[in-house]
């Protein structure tokens, strides 16, 4: 059985093999491990690789794998090999918000020539200010949402022409 | 005693105060914003009322609504927690003029404290030292020019109203004034509905050391030691621990002393902090005066014993101090960890959302003050603090010990939280040997990113649990009939299918 | 200092005792019955090994298996928790024969306070006050009838590895003796492996109140202060908590020193316990020796600040006792309450299941040593013990309400449990007097019914979630639009449906 | 909507009634409650009733809805108006298990006369013994399973004639 994730914007293949108790996994064709003592209950995973034992927390929805591993998190994102838009307009034509919050200011209008790294808005957030800057330099094309407003994650805020 | 106290906070810190309440037979009344409708502290109080929209200005910073709420509900007592309106004097002027107490100072002493300036003229008379700055608050940025010109570059700026870090900006030049200026107020609007700010010399290389005291109205007074809270990121600490591993007994007792002289200076009632910076020559010097129960107040409680909360409600309806100063000891190691709603891997964005699964630890020496709750929705509108973790031990190396392990079994799935981030300052050699000062967290940047030294066992455990999850939705159509004597085993054995 | 630790037993204590070992940089290696294949303890270990089936001889009581998994994985040590084999002399033998660290006495000093002739020989010569009975054990009836007629009726029977009530029945005539000497050595049998019983002249109306030891092998010996533990079901504790509400300073002192002498004499090491009846006219008689960490521990670690677990293992490491007798004081009050799976509202019937809902409580002075999870199957093999809730507070009655209030809020759902009935003991005027002895259960057992006080409000909330569980399975069709702005609140908001 | 549950053999009945925001509730057609502000949230329902504030968890099965009410669990039973056939066993032909466990006496044989209240088997669970008394005076018809053997709960040990 074949897996791919995306961790921090890299693919990993995870081949899974079950031979009588023991699970053989081979990782990105290079790294090879031997899985025994597989145990599921509710959301602890624990299994036994290379006479270790981890016990790790899981949590899976729809699109991700949510894991803590000796406090460590990772989230594994199910791959969807064709580049989101959202990872193009991040580099190129518009600013949008990482996190939900409050659209607290938008120092630049329609039709402004702006400058890579200006402010282009500042979101608000747990209480801590967010200034986003210009991806590059550039005219300010569209602006959604105004001043006081609430904004999404990842809605995008600011476009450039 | 209070009858019923209303409670002007949310989170951990209101589910702390409803303790302590019940704790001493007073009623609670919570109150929340519309998004804190399901919030865990409402499960806390014995009546609840709703005071607004969800933006704070709107709802924990609202003092008409919150006097209205407290006013409806028949309280004689007002509790506001930390952040929010705990500072504010214009609410504690509202209680005083509703014949409502507010569990704090007056809002004269709020006032007089609050007013750093006037703070440090006091606090210069008792001769304690302080560091230079401003003698005012104002929005001139030309005052502030001169002001900077005078105590010399870098300088620090500072919300007066302020507290946590929200606000504060340290600037290295003139240039950079302004802009800084603008920011800080614009911060300290928003958290403290009060826009003022001032500036004053930076100290490098300091430790911040804090002191808790406690004063009731007939001028009894006694201080509970220090906290060392030097972790800090943006002027936010995140890790504190008592004792401070870098005073001596006769720092401490000099410390403590003129702790106590700043209190009574100020006629301060109610507990308080003093906080000071200690330079790298172990010289200190008057910071300001945290008017309110502090976020780490629980650590002084772990090694002291005393109830911090209970002592402020005694104190707030007028009873006598019963505690004396030489009964108050230190008693083994305690260090706090903030568990805050955020990504420190990607520049600590914050991360409100749903708690898709919670397990929080507990056992010997562990205390988890906690405002959150599986299934829960963080909302973006408010600090992102979730919970406290509160580890005590018989010394310091046992405590980073058990704090390691602990962090280890505290699991929150769903949103992104600073809990990896905090092990692995725990587990820097500098923590460990105690040697560390406010620029830490700038200093063991590189350092304290995470290695992702476990990502194959996380592939391999995402793969898995895919895997199992495919067997499980077919548990339904498979008996297991070994052990028929059993039938609860029935439901929770099942084994993974075979390929 | 040992590297792998076996700690042999499972639930609450096998973590217990997994955290003192990783805190001390030890691996532990777990082990499991068949049923026990995802019980909580295995998660806090390094290895773990299957050590049988699930019925307790063929596994936890398995001195065969268990050395061969210790050697199998290369222990050095094994910690045997309480119950099981923890004070089996052929287990230390076993340890003791294959160069494995037994944490406990001696293999002869566990004969010797195991013996209670013996022991009670060993105590008469330290001029500690003893309880008349029987000089042996054996299984002849007759001499058990000769015995009672000599002490005197009411007399109780005990099994000779006995603690925890096991195998413990009072007989107030000689007609019951016989029954009651069967039915004691079938759960001696089964509890301990051993059918050894004794008699024992029954003290009426006493306070139980033990002392905890330490003794290292270099002869330094310590107390840490008393438990109370009069409140007791069939013998079996239920409640603790120390300081006990009867002593004073002078008689503490006594039986302190009485301990120390009982634990000096009976040449004990490492951590122990020295159990008294005290009469209602504070006359103590020297009861057992317990030769193990008890379920109660904990109380005294809180009011001490020593970790008794992390001290036996030191000990037996062979490391010398750093503790000073005159530097142990009792700080605060300590109250634990043990969670049964048992139904007390039916005769006290085992509860064993799924756990359905969990959840435990947590915040200041509040400690749970848990052996549970959500969703986990309780089995029916071992001990009803599913976890300890241990409160502290700086005093008896604020420690009392913070255990009422802790226990509310201590909430599992799908199996019975006894957080209702202990509420119920906890808030009893008596109980809050300080004034109990070990009737106390029998005496108010009509008192401590349930009153069933809430059952229209049961009855409401089973009708709405009901009511609200056919809403929620309409919420994926319904569309929370107004608050556009914050997409995990359309996931977690949703309003009852109307009619 | 009315609503039947079984609670310590007894049948009660609770009418809801929605009206706004509130919820009328007769309880066994006599107790009156108004009842406000109700919010579920997995498992915690919380509500106004005559203006005091319940928080309660709550966990509901097919057959079972499972309370905890201020540290007091209530359990209460879809109710099931036709007698079960162990509610009648109880009272008079046999005695069963009350828990799951190791059967390890049956102090009786079959054809035995046995008086009510002597001991027809022992029950242990949780290493504690029960015994298991006669219902009545009789004669054993049929004894179910051995010494030593595991017993399901409310599984019939010994049957009387």
């Amino acid at each position: 059985m074949e897996y791919k994730f995306n961790f921090l914007e890299q693919v990993h293949k995870i081949n899974l093999e079950k031979t009588d108790d023991l699970f053989k996994v081979i990782i990105n064709d290079k790294q090879e491990y031997n899985i025994s003592d597989v145990e599921v209950e509710s959301n602890l995973i624990s299994f036994k690789a290379e006479d270790k034992i981890y016990n790790i927390y899981c949590y899976s929805d729809k699109d991700k794998t949510h894991l803590s591993i000796d406090g460590e998190n990772y989230i594994l994102e199910k791959d969807k090999t064709s580049k989101t838009k959202t990872g193009e307009q991040q580099k190129g034509n518009s600013v949008f918000s990482p996190m939900p919050g409050l659209l607290v200011k938008v120092p630049v209008s329609v039709g402004d020539e702006v400058k890579s790294g200006i402010t282009l808005a500042i979101v608000e957030a747990m209480k801590m200010q967010n200034e986003l800057p210009s991806p590059r330099d550039g005219i300010v094309k569209k602006i959604n949402g105004k001043e006081g407003e609430q904004v999404d994650a990842l809605q995008v805020i600011v476009e450039l022409e | 005693m209070f009858k019923k106290i209303l409670i002007a906070n949310r989170g951990e810190i209101a589910i702390r105060v409803a303790r302590a309440c019940k704790e001493l037979g007073i009623c609670t009344i919570g109150i929340y914003s519309t998004i804190d409708k399901k919030s865990l502290h409402l499960r806390f109080m014995d009546e609840i009322e709703w005071i607004g929209d969800s933006p704070p200005l709107s709802s924990y910073l609202n003092i008409d609504a919150i006097i209205k709420a407290a006013k409806q509900t028949k309280c004689d007592a007002i509790h506001p927690g930390y952040g929010f309106l705990a500072e504010n004097e214009l609410f504690a002027k509202a209680c005083e003029d509703n014949g409502i107490t507010f569990v704090g100072p007056n809002s004269n002493t709020l006032n007089l404290v609050a007013d750093k300036v006037a703070s440090r003229n006091t606090v210069k008379k008792v001769s304690v030292p302080i560091i230079p700055g401003m003698e005012m608050t104002c929005t001139d940025l030309n005052k502030f020019k001169q002001a900077a010109k005078e105590v010399g570059y870098p300088v620090m700026i500072k919300a007066s109203m302020g507290g946590g870090g929200k606000g504060m900006r340290v600037v290295h030049n003139e240039k950079d004034l302004g802009k800084s200026i603008a920011i800080s107020q614009r911060e300290a609007l928003s958290s403290f509905g009060d826009d003022s700010i001032y500036l004053e010399k930076y100290i490098e290389q300091p430790h911040h050391i804090e002191f808790q005291v406690l004063r009731d109205n007939h001028g009894n007074c006694i201080h509970l030691f220090e906290r060392e809270c030097s972790i800090q990121r943006r002027h936010q600490k995140i890790i504190e621990e008592t004792p401070s591993p870098v005073l001596n007994d006769k720092l401490r007792i000099e410390m403590g002393e003129a702790s106590k002289k700043v209190i009574e200076a100020s006629n301060y009632t109610t507990a308080g902090t003093v906080e000071f910076l200690l330079d790298k020559n172990k010289k200190f010097y008057f910071l300001e005066v945290n008017a309110r129960i502090q976020v780490e107040h629980p650590i002084t409680e772990m090694i002291t014993g005393i109830d911090l909360v209970r002592q402020q409600i005694l104190i707030a309806a007028g009873e006598k101090l019963s505690l004396r100063q030489e009964h108050i000891k230190q008693n083994g190691h305690a260090i706090e960890t903030r568990i805050y709603a955020e990504d420190p891997d990607n520049n600590f964005v914050p991360s409100p959302g749903k708690i898709l699964y919670l397990s929080e630890p507990q056992g010997p020496g562990i205390r988890v003050d906690s405002g959150i709750y599986q299934d829960w929705n963080v909302p973006p509108h408010y600090d992102p603090i979730l919970s406290k973790l509160i580890i005590w031990a018989e010394n310091r190396d046992l405590c980073i010990k058990r704090t390691t392990e602990t962090l280890k079994n505290y699991i929150i799935l769903g949103i992104k939280t600073n809990i990896g981030y905090l092990k692995r300052i725990i587990k820097s050699p500098s923590f460990c040997r105690g040697n560390y000062d406010t620029h830490f967290i700038d200093e063991h940047e590189e350092k304290l990113l995470p290695k992702q030294e476990k990502l194959d066992i996380a592939l391999i455990a995402g793969a898995l649990s895919k895997q199992v999850g495919f067997a499980k939705s077919a548990i339904n159509f498979q008996k297991v009939s070994t052990i028929k004597s059993t039938p609860w085993q029935e439901i929770g054995k099942w084994e993974i299918c075979g390929q």
